[in-house]
C-alpha cells in the first residue's frame, strides 16, 4: 500500500518499449504530479470558499451538485469559456507570457518534494536550492504582469508584491538554512530521512526542537507572505487596489494566475512539511502502517486549513507594518535562530541543550517584540482623515 | 588551577561582552552601563588574580616555561593559521595591573562622567578598550597581538575624540590615530618579515615558536642585503611600532594632544595601559630584541633621549594635564631605557609602578579639574590644599612617587633600578647621565606643578581676589572619585617594596625564579652610592622647585614664571616643545600637501593639458589657417584647414568624458592583448 | 569541434555581444546589462574549463564562479545605485549627456 | 556537440542580442533574464548543478529584479523617443566584432585544448561546501565583507540627499 503508486508507475513503464522507457517514466511522473496537485487545487478552492463561508456565518457555495461539491468544475468551465480581454495599450507579448512564467516554475518546484516514500519526482543533490531558485522566477512573472498591463493599479500591485516577496524571501531562506545546517544536506529526501527516527513514540521532526519550532513559525509566516495570502495580501487587496497585478487578466489567463498562486502555496507548504514536519513520516511511531503519501497530503491539507483559518481571522496589514515586520522582526529572529542551530549542533544531547536553546529562542522573541511595540514601530492602527 | 590557561580568553571576553551589551541599550540606561562595565572588570580582575596565583604557584614549583594554549583558527590552502594565548609571569603581572587600574578608573569615571549625555557610549568604549588591552596582553601570536593592538588604537581614537564637537578633540584624535599608524606600518612590515623568515607568528609553540631558540638562531644567522642580521631588522621594525604607541621620539607628538579626551581616558589609556603597550610589546618580544645588541642600543638611546626631552618640555607647560602627559612620555622613555640597558624586569617594574602613580596623578588632576569647573591652567589655580584636602594628600603621594622621593615611594625604587642598570651598561655612560638630568627635571616640574596648584591663594578671579561666597568655589570631589584615589595612592607608596635591591621579588618573578632577602646587596658600597645619588638628585629637584615656586607662590594668574624671568630664551623653546609640531608642520605635513598639490597640478595641467593642448594647438593652427585663407589665399586651402581642424577635434575627443569612449579603448586594448598572447604563444 | 571549443566560442560570442551593447547603446542601464553579460561569459568559460579541463576533481572552476556570482551581485547593486544617483542629478541616464569627466 | 548545446546556445545568443538591441528597456531586462536562465541551463548541461541553481537564484531572482527596479526608478519603462544608439556606435560594434574574431580565432586555432573526452566529474554540494569552508575560507570571508560593504554603499549612494543629513 505504501508503495502502491510507485509500483503502478513501474508497471506502466514496463508496458512501453525499452527505448522509450526513460521518457515515458518522466512523462508519467509529470502527469501524476500535475494531476494530483491540480485536483488538490480544485478541492482547496471549494474548501476555502466553504470554510470562509462558515467562519462568516453563511453557507458558501451550495448550488452546484450535492452540498456544492461540483462548484470547482463549474468554476473551471466558466473561466475557460470566458472572453479573453487584452487592454489596447498593453504590451501584448509580455502580457501573454506573464501567466506562463508564473505557472511553469511553480510546477517545477513541486518536482523536488518527496510526497511519499521514494516518491520525489527528481532527487536532486541541491534540491532545496533548486526550490528557491525556481521560486525566484515567480517574482519576474509578477512584475511582467503588473508592468505590461499599463494600469496604475496593476503596476502598484506588482511593486507591492515585489517588495513584499523580496523582503520575505530572506527570512524564508534563512529559516530553511537552519534545517540545512542541522541535516548537512540540501537534498530533500536526505532531509526527510534525517527526521524519520523516533524518540520513544515521538517523531524526530525538526519542529519538535526549539530552533525547529521557531524556524517553522518563521517559515510559515514568510510562506504566507510569499504566496500573497492573508494577512499579507496587500498586492491584491480588493478594497485598495482592486486586484493588484492581475486586474487586466480575464478568462483562462486569470485562471492560470489563480492556479499558480494556489500551487505556489502547496509547494511552499510542502517544503515546510519536508523541512520541519518530517515529510511523509508518521507523527507517532505506531502509525507507520498508514501509507506515507497519505501522511504527506494529510499534513498538506492541514496546513492549507490553517491558511484558510488565518485568512478568515486576521485583518490585512498596512504596507509599513509589513516591511517593518519583515526587516526588524523576522530577519533578526531568523539570524538568531541560525546561531542557535549551530549551538544545538555542538552541544551534547540532553535536557540541558533543550533548555538553553529554548531560552535563547524565547528571549529574543520577547525582547524584540517588546522593543518594537514600545517604539510604536508597528503598533495599533492609526487613522488619518482627509480633512485634517 | 590548570584550567585557567585554556580559559584565559575569558579575561578579555568579559569586558567585550559588557561593551556589546552596553552598546545596544538605550542611551539613558546609565546605571546599567556602569554596572555592566564595572562588573565585567571585577570578573576579569578575579580571573587575572587566579592566573597570577597559578603563575606564582608554578614558579614556586620550579617550572618557569610559559604555558601556552594554541589552536587552529582556519586553514589557508596548505598552511594553517594558528592563534593562542600564553600565561607567563609577564602576562600575569600585566593582567593584574590592567584589571586593577582599569577597575579603579571605571569606578572613578562614574563620578567624573556623571553629567555627560553620552555616559553609556563612554562606558561602551572603555569596556571595549579594556577588552582589547587584555587581548594584547594574553595573545601568544604576533598577529593576534596586532589585531588587539589596532583595536586599542581604535578605541583610543574614539575616546580622545569623545567630545568630537570640540574641534581640538577631533583634531587630536585624528593626529593620534595617524601618528601611531606610522609606527604600526613598520610593525606590520616587521611582522610580515618575521613570518616569512620563521613561518610562524606564535611566540611559544613547544620549541617551534618565533621567540624560541630554533627560530632565533636562524634569524641571527640570516644576513640581509643591508648588512644587518634579520633579527636586527625585524627587531627595529617592531620597535618602531612600540615607538608610535608609546609616544617615544620622534612620534611622541600625539600623546600631549590626546589630553583633549576625558580625564579618566587620559588616566587609563594615555598613562597607565595603552601607552605602556609599546613597552609591553618590547618586553614580550624581548628574546628577539636581545638577539642583537644594535637593537638594544637603539632602544636605549631612543628611550633616554625621550626621557630627557619630554622632561625638559614639561618644565615650561601650564596645562595641568599637559604637564602630566609630557611626564608620561618622559617616564615611558625611562621604561624603554630600562628595557634596553637592564632587561625585561627593570623596564616592567617601572611600568607597573608608573601605571599606578601616574593613573593616580591623572585622576587627581581630573579631580582638580572637576573641582575647579573644567579649569586646566595651573596659573589660575592655587590654594587648593585647603579646599580639596583629600585630593591634595593623594596627589602628593603620586607626585613624590613620580619624583622619586627616597626610600618610601615606589617610583624611587623603580627609577633607581633603571639608573642602576644604566650605570652598569657597557655601551656608554651617556644614558646614565642624561637619565640623571631627566630625573632631576622630573622632580623639579612636579614640585612646580604641586606648588602652583595647591599652595598659595586661589587665583581664579582676576587680580587674585578670591570670592569665597561664589558658587564657583572649588570643591572636593564625591567619594566615588576620591576612594579610587586613596586606593591608588596606597599602591603608589607601597608597590616599590616588592622590587628593592634587598628583596628583588618582582624581578625574580619575571625571570621565573624565587627571590631571597639579601641585605648584603643593599648595603654594598655601589648600591649605596647609587641610592645616595638618586636621593640627592630627587631631593635636589624638589628643593630647586621649592626655591623657585614654593617660597613665594604666584599672586596673580598672569605673573611671569620665575624660570622664564631667569632665562626667557630657553623657557620659550621649552614652552613651544622644541617647536617639534611646527617642524613637522613645515616638513612632513607641508611636504605631503605640496605633493598633493603637485599631483593635482600635474593632473590638471600636464596630463589633461597635453590632450587639450594638442587639440588647441591644432585648432589654433586651423584658426591661423582660416585667417590666412580668408584674407590672403581665399578659398584655396579650405579643405586642408578642415582636415586639420578635424584632427584637432579628434585629439580632444580622446578625452571627452564619456565612459563609452574609454570603454572602447579598453576593448581595442583587449583585442590587441589577445593577439599579442597568441603571437607570443606561437613564436 | 570539441565541446570545450564550442562552449568557449559561445562564451566569446556572448562577451562580444555584451561588449558591443555596452559600447553602442546610450542608456547607462543597458551598458550595465552589457557588462553583466560579459561577466557571465567569463563564468561560462570557467565552468567549461572545469568540466573539460585536465583536472576536474579540483573544484576551482565551480568555486571561482560562485565567488564571481557574489561579486557580480555586489557590482550590480552598487552600479545601479550609482545610476539612480546619477539620474537624480542629471535627470537622465543617457551617457552622452553625462560628461563631467571631460578634461 | 549535442543538440542540447545548440538549442541552449541559440537561446543564449538570441536573448543576449535582444537584451542589447531592443528599444524598450524593460524588454531588454526581461531578455537578460532569459539569457541568465539559458546560462543556467548551460551550467546544468555541464554537470555544474549547484552553480546553475545559484545562477538562477542570484541572477534571475535578484539581479534581473534589481535592474527592473532601476529602470522604473529612472523612468526608463517607456520606449525611448530619441535614438538608442550612441554617436559612435559603428566604432563600438566594430570593436566588439574585432574582439570576437580575435578571441574566437584564438579558440579555434588553439592546439592546447584537450581533445580527450573525460568522465563526468562529480561536484556534490558536500564537496563544494567542504572546499568553501576549508581551502577557500578566506575568499569566502572576503566576499562576505564585500557584499556587506556593497549593501551599505548602495544604500548610502541611492539615499536621497535632500532630506537633510542629520
Amino acid at each position: 500500500m505504501d508503495l502502491a503508486w510507485v509500483n503502478l508507475k513501474h508497471w506502466l513503464v514496463g508496458l512501453a518499449p525499452a527505448a522509450a522507457q526513460p521518457w515515458f517514466a518522466s512523462l508519467i511522473t509529470v502527469a501524476a504530479l500535475i494531476g494530483a496537485f491540480a485536483s488538490l487545487f480544485a478541492v482547496t478552492t471549494l474548501l476555502e470558499r466553504k470554510g470562509l463561508g462558515r467562519m462568516q456565518n453563511r453557507y458558501g457555495p451550495n448550488r452546484v451538485g450535492p452540498f456544492g461539491l461540483l462548484q470547482p468544475i463549474a468554476d473551471g468551465v466558466k473561466s475557460l469559456t470566458k472572453e479573453d480581454i487584452v487592454p489596447r495599450s498593453a504590451d501584448a507579448v509580455v502580457h501573454f507570457l506573464a501567466p506562463m512564467v508564473l505557472v511553469v516554475p511553480v510546477f517545477l518546484a513541486l518536482a523536488v518534494l518527496p510526497v511519499g516514500r521514494n516518491m520525489a519526482a527528481v532527487d536532486l543533490d541541491a534540491g532545496v536550492l533548486f526550490f528557491f531558485a525556481v521560486g525566484a522566477a515567480t517574482e519576474l512573472a509578477v512584475f511582467m504582469a503588473g508592468w505590461s498591463s499599463r494600469n496604475k493599479y496593476s503596476m502598484l500591485g506588482a511593486m507591492r508584491a515585489l517588495a513584499q516577496m523580496i523582503s520575505y524571501e530572506l527570512p524564508l531562506i534563512l529559516s530553511a538554512v537552519t534545517v540545512i545546517m542541522a541535516v548537512g544536506s540540501l537534498s530533500t529526501t536526505e532531509i526527510v530521512r534525517a527526521q524519520s527516527g523516533y524518540w520513544g513514540i515521538l517523531p524526530q521532526w525538526h519542529v519538535l526542537t526549539p530552533w525547529g519550532f521557531a524556524g517553522f513559525i518563521l517559515f510559515m509566516i514568510a510562506a504566507a507572505a510569499e504566496s500573497n495570502r492573508s494577512p499579507f495580501d496587500l498586492p491584491e487587496g480588493e478594497s485598495e487596489i482592486i486586484a493588484g497585478y492581475y486586474i487586466e487578466y480575464s478568462g483562462f489567463k486569470f485562471a492560470l494566475f489563480f492556479l499558480g498562486e494556489y500551487i505556489g502555496m502547496f509547494a511552499i507548504s510542502g517544503l515546510g512539511i519536508t523541512l520541519f514536519l518530517g515529510g511523509w513520516t508518521a507523527p507517532l511511531s505506531f502509525l507507520t502502517w498508514i501509507p506515507s503519501w497519505i501522511w504527506f497530503f494529510g499534513k498538506l491539507l492541514a496546513l492549507i486549513c490553517v491558511f484558510i483559518w488565518v485568512r478568515g481571522t486576521l485583518p490585512r496589514l498596512r504596507m509599513d507594518q509589513l516591511m517593518n515586520f519583515a526587516w526588524k522582526f523576522m530577519l533578526p529572529l531568523a539570524l538568531i535562530n541560525i546561531v542557535i542551530t549551530g549551538l544545538w549542533r555542538f552541544m551534547p544531547p540532553g535536557l540541558m541543550r533543550w533548555a538553553v536553546c529554548a531560552v535563547l529562542v524565547v528571549g529574543p522573541y520577547v525582547l524584540l517584540g517588546q522593543g518594537l511595540f514600545r517604539g510604536n514601530k508597528f503598533g495599533p492602527r492609526t487613522y488619518r482623515f482627509a480633512d485634517s | 588551577m590548570d584550567w585557567i590557561v585554556p580559559f584565559l580568553w575569558l579575561i578579555p571576553a568579559l569586558p567585550l561582552i559588557a561593551a556589546g551589551a552596553v552598546a545596544v541599550v538605550p542611551k539613558n540606561r546609565k546605571r546599567f552601563a556602569a554596572t555592566a562595565a564595572i562588573a565585567s572588570m571585577v570578573g576579569s580582575l578575579v580571573l587575572a588574580l587566579i592566573a597570577f596565583g597559578h603563575s606564582l604557584a608554578r614558579i614556586k614549583g620550579g617550572q618557569s616555561a610559559p604555558e601556552v594554549f594554541n589552536f587552529r583558527w582556519f586553514d589557508l590552502g596548505e598552511s594553517a593559521l594558528r592563534l593562542g594565548w600564553v600565561l607567563d609571569p609577564l602576562t600575569a603581572v600585566m593582567l593584574v595591573m590592567v584589571c586593577l587600574v582599569g577597575l579603579l578608573i571605571f569606578i572613578y569615571s562614574v563620578g567624573y562622567m556623571a553629567h555627560d549625555d553620552n555616559f553609556t557610549r563612554f562606558f561602551c568604549f572603555l569596556a571595549l578598550f579594556a577588552s582589547a588591552m587584555l587581548g594584547v596582553i594574553i595573545s601568544n601570536n604576533l598577529l593576534l597581538l596586532f589585531i588587539c593592538w589596532e583595536l586599542v588604537g581604535l578605541t583610543s581614537y574614539l575616546l580622545i575624540g569623545f567630545w568630537f564637537h570640540k574641534p581640538e578633540a577631533a583634531a587630536a584624535a585624528k593626529k593620534a590615530f595617524i601618528t601611531t599608524r606610522i609606527g604600526d606600518l613598520a610593525f606590520l612590515l616587521g611582522m610580515v618579515w618575521l613570518n616569512s623568515e620563521t613561518g610562524t607568528l606564535l611566540f611559544y609553540d613547544g620549541g617551534r615558536g618565533c621567540l624560541e631558540q630554533g627560530a632565533l638562531s636562524a634569524l641571527m644567522a640570516r644576513a640581509t642585503s643591508l648588512g644587518i642580521a634579520a633579527s636586527t631588522g625585524i627587531g627595529l621594525l617592531i620597535f618602531a611600532g612600540a615607538v608610535g604607541k608609546s609616544g617615544q621620539l620622534p612620534l611622541h607628538v600625539w600623546l600631549p594632544d590626546a589630553m583633549e579626551g576625558p580625564t579618566p581616558v587620559s588616566a587609563l589609556i594615555h598613562a597607565a595601559t595603552m601607552v605602556a603597550a609599546g613597552v609591553f610589546l618590547v618586553a614580550r618580544v624581548y628574546p628577539l630584541m636581545e638577539a642583537s645588541s644594535a637593537t638594544l642600543t637603539v632602544i636605549t638611546w631612543v628611550g633616554v633621549l625621550t626621557a630627557f626631552f619630554a622632561a625638559s618640555i614639561a618644565v615650561a607647560q601650564n596645562d595641568i594635564k599637559r604637564i602630566l602627559a609630557y611626564s608620561t612620555v618622559s617616564q615611558l622613555g625611562f621604561m624603554m631605557m630600562g628595557l634596553g640597558v637592564g632587561g625585561v624586569a627593570v623596564g616592567m617594574f617601572h611600568l607597573i609602578t608608573h601605571a599606578f602613580f601616574k593613573a593616580l596623578l591623572f585622576m587627581g588632576a581630573g579631580s582638580v579639574i572637576h573641582g575647579c569647573h573644567e579649569e586646566q591652567d595651573i596659573r589660575k589655580m592655587g590654594g587648593l590644599k585647603r579646599l580639596m584636602p583629600l585630593t591634595f594628600a593623594t596627589y602628593m603621594a603620586g607626585m613624590l612617587a613620580l619624583s622619586g622621593f627616597p626610600l618610601l615611594f615606589s617610583g624611587f625604587w623603580s627609577k633607581d633600578e633603571i639608573l642602576h642598570a644604566a650605570h652598569g651598561w657597557d655601551g656608554s655612560h651617556g644614558p646614565f647621565y642624561l637619565g640623571l638630568v631627566a630625573a632631576f627635571l622630573t622632580a623639579f616640574y612636579m614640585t612646580r606643578q604641586v606648588c602652583q596648584v595647591f599652595l598659595g591663594e586661589h587665583r581664579a578671579r582676576a587680580g587674585g581676589a578670591l570670592a569665597a561666597q561664589s558658587p564657583c568655589q572649588p570643591h572636593e570631589s564625591p567619594a566615588v572619585m576620591t576612594v579610587p584615589l586613596v586606593v591608588l595612592s596606597f599602591f603608589a607608596v607601597l608597590l616599590g617594596f616588592v622590587g628593592t635591591p634587598a628583596w628583588p621579588w618582582f624581578q625574580q618573578f619575571l625571570k621565573g625564579g624565587v627571590a631571597a632577602t639579601d641585605f648584603q646587596h643593599l648595603f654594598s658600597a655601589e648600591t649605596l652610592r647609587l641610592i645616595g645619588l638618586s636621593s640627592v638628585i630627587a631631593l635636589g629637584g624638589i628643593g630647586t622647585g621649592w626655591w623657585f615656586y614654593g617660597r613665594r607662590p604666584l599672586k596673580v594668574a598672569d605673573e611671569v614664571d620665575p624660570v622664564e624671568s631667569l632665562r626667557p630664551d630657553i623657557y620659550g623653546v621649552l614652552r613651544n616643545k622644541y617647536y617639534i609640531d611646527e617642524i613637522y608642520e613645515v616638513t612632513f605635513v607641508s611636504l605631503n600637501a605640496w605633493w598633493a598639490r603637485a599631483c593635482n597640478w600635474l593632473e590638471f595641467w600636464v596630463w589633461s593639458g597635453v590632450a587639450r593642448a594638442a587639440g588647441h594647438v591644432v585648432l589654433g593652427l586651423g584658426w591661423v589657417n582660416r585667417a590666412i585663407d580668408e584674407y590672403i589665399v581665399n578659398l584655396g586651402f579650405d579643405r586642408g584647414c578642415e582636415g586639420v581642424t578635424r584632427g584637432g577635434g579628434w585629439f580632444s575627443r580622446l578625452q571627452n568624458g564619456q565612459v563609452q569612449t574609454y570603454l572602447r579603448v579598453i576593448g581595442v586594448a583587449l583585442a590587441v592583448l589577445v593577439l599579442l598572447l597568441i603571437w607570443g604563444g606561437r613564436s | 569541434m570539441t565541446p570545450l571549443a564550442g562552449y568557449l566560442l559561445l562564451s566569446a560570442l556572448l562577451f562580444a555581444i555584451g561588449l558591443g551593447g555596452a559600447l553602442a547603446r546610450r542608456n547607462a542601464i543597458i551598458v550595465l546589462i552589457g557588462i553583466e553579460l560579459m561577466l557571465n561569459a567569463a563564468n561560462l568559460n570557467f565552468i567549461a574549463f572545469w568540466r573539460y579541463g585536465p583536472n576536474p576533481e579540483a573544484l576551482t572552476g565551480i568555486l571561482f564562479v560562485l565567488f564571481s556570482i557574489g561579486i557580480a551581485a555586489a557590482e550590480a547593486a552598487v552600479g545601479l545605485a550609482i545610476i539612480i544617483a546619477v539620474y537624480r542629478h542629471y535627470r537622465t541616464t543617457n551617457l552622452d549627456r553625462i560628461t563631467s569627466l571631460k578634461g | 556537440m549535442s543538440a542540447g548545446f545548440y538549442v541552449i546556445a541559440i537561446l543564449i545568443v538570441g536573448s543576449a542580442v535582444a537584451a542589447m538591441s531592443l528599444r524598450n528597456l524593460v524588454h531588454c531586462a526581461l531578455s537578460l533574464a532569459v539569457t541568465f536562465a539559458g546560462l543556467a541551463l548551460a551550467y546544468l548541461q555541464l554537470q555544474a548543478q549547484f552553480v546553475g541553481f545559484a545562477q538562477v537564484l542570484v541572477y534571475v531572482g535578484a539581479v534581473a529584479i534589481l535592474i527592473v527596479f532601476a529602470i522604473l526608478l529612472t523612468r526608463g519603462g517607456d520606449s525611448e523617443k530619441e535614438a538608442i544608439l550612441s554617436p559612435g556606435w559603428v566604432w563600438g560594434l566594430g570593436i566588439a566584432a574585432l574582439v570576437f574574431v580575435v578571441a574566437g580565432g584564438a579558440v579555434v586555432s588553439s592546439k592546447l585544448l584537450p581533445t580527450v573526452q573525460r568522465a563526468t566529474p562529480a561536484a556534490t554540494v558536500k564537496q563544494i561546501g567542504d572546499q568553501l569552508m576549508t581551502q577557500y575560507i578566506l575568499p569566502l570571508e572576503v566576499i562576505g565583507l564585500l557584499l556587506t560593504a556593497a549593501l551599505i554603499g548602495a544604500v548610502i549612494i541611492a539615499m536621497r540627499e535632500t532630506e537633510g543629513g542629520q
